[in-house]
């Protein structure tokens, strides 16, 4: 194991697989000549070559689909948008094509596509590039959704997700990409599977549940939590879809108090909908409310106050915490 | 691979009539409940697909619009496998999980059947970005409605095409109408086929109720494209008799209009070229259609006697564990013998 | 009042807003000379002139957005989507022009727009045409959504969206627009308010929340109840955003008992939110978990049995009603 | 309403001065840590707005993208508001929630700054479809990007524009590069402004660094479109000096590239024909300069001690009760003269 950043994870993820797998491509804007808009690509046009490392015009809607037919006569796209909020001029492909084919072609045409980039607010970017499309995504049948917060989990998600035969977004947090963590070394094969969340810290009192950029945030209110005594236990979801009901279920039976700490917004994000599985599977366990703590339902305004009023923060997660412990 | 020679003429008027007779019979099924969703006819438009796929190879990819019936019969997907499509059965060439706007044949390179207008575009210029990855001698035909051109998604396609220069070609069947929007209505362009100039691609406009005029200039183009691999923009004039879809009585259009393009029909005239040339008898003729009606009755029985998807499926076709597991439906057993399948490496 | 249907009942709130405001006009596919594609539109042309109706080219993201750009500009358009499943190739113009710009203008540009059409699924129509867009518009901050499900409320709250000074969506459901019920007559101005909903049925046992398509099939399945001795309330939501959060609040701690029933997918879906609003606020008045009756999380299949399969149905509501009053 | 004569060359000259020295202090205040998000420069395009600034009315609409500091100046908001908006304040022109991308000013008929590339072509089309609702003789000036052409909204906007023959300009400030990719890379055309043709709009090219050819060419265009309602295209050519944002140090072209277009610099070429022509000596010039950088520095000040937006109102700007009830900022405190408000009817 050595320390890498999340972004040298990821390009290590690709270029691991663009190694293996010569149907596999990566495409998107500037992900060739420029190295990547955020650097993730870095290396590779040189290394693959511009056949296998694609720039694209500004025309997400058309590189995706560009990806979902080659997918669909078997090469293996990996389609960078440059941020998920760019994703939602593709949203008709990714949503309507990319999961639909493999259904409405009897099986015959599944889509072995990955398609990813930054997802989520990053840092004062206003509304139109603070978007965060876990829940927009989840709710399409057909898709897998992946959201790593960690090195290690980048890597081992991010490849598992270029062999899965179905399309997968791999939303990766642009916060994280300088982060840095333990990761198994280049020549030991790491994948870790879709569908799998992970205990990133062990807890009695209440069970946080969080994915992407909250995970960190998270870390550091258990470790605040711990000095007044409440012990918590963090679930990093790590996948949305497929969700891990059986790692929630199983915290939620040791710590019956749940709070899940989101980065998308309130109106049916992917809180709501672990919420509805907990209470609906095991009600008799929770001894208190679930609360979330997402983002507040205001467009995201660009003035670095309001956007962390808006965002999930310390001080919002201890007083779910406390509120869900009757402390 | 079946050279372009081979490819004898009344084979391909035979086509027609069982691409024409199907989509009776379709209708009248429709009418009769045994078919539902949406259901849009091709009546009139026989000559642009069968054109087509007379003026290129079996393993190239073809792909179109929701109007795509005779897409599929016109690559060799048995009339058994679009009936039962249609009626919903698991026989269907989409296991009666696509229906009308969604035939799909892998085995044919058939690519679907698809229902958002302008979105499968992309998609075609994904396959021909396949084949120039791969370093194939394939080309890509992208069939799509005068409507569609409006897209967003249409624009995006085509500019990439032009700029990664791709081997496809834009086939735009103009048949005047999108549902009720006329083509002048539509789009503030003299002819459709200016649009490409936007592109640079090259553009060409053919006679869409003739079946030979379509051949050749679709056979010149994918040999142009052979050569050197780019992309081109085919404006194919062409008229549906029938309204856009079963529930659309079309009278935003004159009966002279159509009255007009009936004289001109594709069947009739390829027919007519061949009595002339003396290479068809009135006799033969008949027994041609007379096939095609038997092919398409027996397609009704076929599918009606189909069993239905297990309802016990119904989560297996979410997502794909291996390719392989998927399976293929059985498309093939067309009267006509089928064309042979490329070694493709889809999925 | 005189009965009269879903499709007529919006035809005269287009007619009163269209004659009451002139800055009112009507744009979308087929929306004029073909007099609608479900013929909502009936006669409006030739009331209006092709001035104030307006027929388009098929392009939703381009028609979406001028839209929004009128309305920057003092107009008041009325957006119709032939199927909001083509809303999605002009999801971009909904979710991030029209909500944010009151936002990211600093309150200077307010988008009094309508955006209306056929929503969720139809019959038999197939993966990519069956789409019901109500979570994934409900988590765009700025937004309003509506879903009526009797030709009352279709008109009223029609009504009430056009003369709203916000983007208003409302999602009408295809399968009702032929059914019939009462409505007042033209000539009493009818508007209901956005963000309340309606106690359709009284009931002591269960209350079962639901809306659009799922209204009717609830009413059916209360009567069915009724005769198994259990007495359901029926809570027709009408809006989707704002969410009445009093009515559904009232009626459960009446009952304590909640079956969900929605014809939207189910992973992040608008019953998501009601159970989180629920458990959150009332957990003390809650009996048993709350249950949801949604799609099953696949494509829609074409075929009518399979299509069946996915959608709710009095026998899922049923079970669901049983398994919560423990029956 | 500012008639074309009136529009003095000099005080153009002092704007595009003004523009110049505010995106510079903007980019050090941004080093500073002053300002936060994506902050992109004009600098070296300031003859594109300004020279359209000065050939239409101030009633007309403009709309354009992210890089948008330059188009809410050239209109009249204030350098106050315009330094306030970057560094969040509730004194700026969109009250500090809209950031750099995202500058409105409503009084000076200013609809965005707007940060989906194309996806505010549509909403200009709208301003366009309002004003010949309305039978106004307005026009709408959309400014976009080289990179934006390929989206699809830019294709369906430009129909609907070309269709319903809507007042509008489509101007195309081609800088050669959207981030770092070069329009060669883009698009497979020789020249942006072929594009048009796919919709039947009237296309020309004009040089960006030259004030008096883009307001001359953009007053005739104004002209005609008043004249008789349609679309125009104008392929403005361009270049900007410094990265595609703030973090891009623009290694994807030639330091010799940029010098080329340097010494070509829009103010240097103003200020020498109105030199050349005695309209201004050297003293005259370093005066508008002192007068430009003061400004910008004021601005500076008056953004550091004006009050952030309020926590208490972040609910406040997610729903309209009543367009009234909203307000409008304050920015037309201007050094130079404000230009008239119109009685335009918005919201
Ligand atoms: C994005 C989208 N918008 C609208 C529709 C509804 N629709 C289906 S077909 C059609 C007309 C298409 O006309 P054209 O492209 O000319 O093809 P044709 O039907 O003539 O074959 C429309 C509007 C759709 N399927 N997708
Ligand atoms: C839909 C979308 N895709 C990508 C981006 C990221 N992006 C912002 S600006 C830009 C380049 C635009 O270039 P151009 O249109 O030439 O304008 P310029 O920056 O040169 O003024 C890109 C790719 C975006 N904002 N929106
Ligand atoms: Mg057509
Ligand atoms: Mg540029």
């Amino acid at each position: 194991m050595r320390e890498i950043t999340y972004r040298q994870a990821l390009n290590e993820a690709l270029a691991e697989e663009l190694e293996r797998d010569p149907n596999v491509f990566l495409m998107g804007e500037e992900v060739a000549e420029y190295q990547g808009a955020y650097k993730v690509s870095h290396g590779l046009l040189q290394r693959f070559g511009p056949r296998r490392i694609v720039d694209t015009p500004i025309s997400e809607n058309g590189f995706a689909g560009l990806g979902v037919g080659a997918a669909m006569v078997g090469l293996r796209p990996i389609i960078e948008f440059m941020t998920f909020s760019f994703s939602l001029v593709a949203f008709d492909q990714v949503v309507n094509n990319a999961p639909n084919m493999f259904t409405m072609s009897g099986g015959q045409f599944n889509i072995p596509i990955t398609f990813r980039g930054p997802n989520g607010p990053a840092h004062q970017l206003g509304a139109t590039h603070s978007h965060a499309t876990e829940p927009l995504y989840a709710n399409a049948p057909g898709l897998k959704i992946c959201t790593p917060a960690t090195p290690r989990d980048a890597k081992g998600l991010l490849k598992t997700a270029v062999r899965d035969n179905n399309p997968v977004l791999v939303l990766e947090a642009e916060l994280l990409y300088s982060s840095k963590g333990m990761v198994e070394p280049p020549d030991e094969e790491l994948l870790i599977p879709l569908g799998k969340a992970e205990v990133k810290r062990e807890g009695n009192d209440v069970s946080v549940i969080c994915y992407a950029q909250t995970v960190p945030l998270a870390l550091k209110v258990a470790a605040q939590l711990e000095e007044e005594d409440i012990s918590a236990e963090i679930v990093d979801l790590r996948s949305i879809k497929p969700l891990d009901e059986k790692a929630i279920f199983d915290s939620v039976a040791k710590t019956h108090r749940v709070v899940i700490v989101e980065q998308d917004r309130p109106f049916c994000g992917v809180g709501a909908e672990v919420c509805y599985r907990i209470q609906k599977n095991i009600f008799d366990e929770l001894d208190a409310p679930i609360i979330r703590v997402s983002q507040e339902d205001v467009p995201m305004p660009y003035n670095e106050r309001l956007e962390k009023a808006v965002l999930p923060n310390a001080d919002k997660v201890i007083a779910a915490v406390k509120r869900v412990c009757y402390a | 691979m079946q050279p372009l020679e081979q490819r004898d003429e009344v084979e391909m008027l035979s086509l027609m009539l069982l691409i024409r007779r199907f989509e009776e019979r379709a209708s009248q099924q429709y009418q009769a409940q045994k078919i539902g969703g949406f259901c849009h006819l091709y009546i009139g438009q026989e000559a642009v697909v069968t054109g087509a796929v007379a003026a290129v190879r079996d393993d190239d990819y073809i792909i179109t619009a929701y109007r795509d019936h005779a897409h599929a019969l016109a690559r060799g997907t048995s009339a058994n496998a679009c009936m039962a499509e249609l009626f919903g059965k698991e026989t269907g060439c989409s296991r009666g999980l696509g229906g009308s706007m969604h035939f799909f044949d892998r085995q044919h390179h058939m690519y679907g059947g698809h229902a958002i207008v302008g979105a499968h575009v992309p998609l075609a210029v994904g396959m021909a970005f396949a084949i120039k990855y791969r370093g194939e001698d394939r080309v890509t035909l992208c069939f799509f409605g005068d409507g569609a051109i409006n897209q967003g998604s249409f624009h995006e396609a085509l500019n990439l095409a032009a700029l990664y220069k791709l081997p496809i070609v834009f086939i735009c069947e103009n048949n005047l109408f999108a549902m009720g929007t006329s083509v002048k209505r539509s789009t503030s362009l003299k002819q459709i086929v200016d649009r490409a100039e936007g592109y640079d691609i090259p553009g060409e406009i053919v006679d869409g109720m003739n079946f030979r005029e379509v051949r050749d200039k679709i056979a010149e183009i994918v040999d142009s494209i052979r050569k050197e691999s780019h992309p081109a923009f085919l404006e194919v004039r062409t008229y549906r008799y029938r309204g856009h879809s079963m529930s659309d009585p079309a009278s935003y259009r004159t009966k002279q209009e159509l009255e007009k393009y009936r004289l001109d029909d594709p069947i009739t005239r390829l027919r007519a070229q061949l009595t002339r040339e003396g290479r068809l008898t009135n006799e033969q003729f008949d027994l041609l259609d007379k096939r095609a009606k038997e092919t398409v009755l027996a397609a009704v029985k076929f599918a009606e006697k189909s069993p239905e998807p297990p309802l016990d499926k119904l989560y297996d076709y979410t997502y794909a564990n291996g390719a392989a597991e998927a399976g293929v439906p059985d498309t093939s057993k067309r009267e006509e013998s089928a064309p042979k399948e490329s070694g493709a490496t889809a999925g």
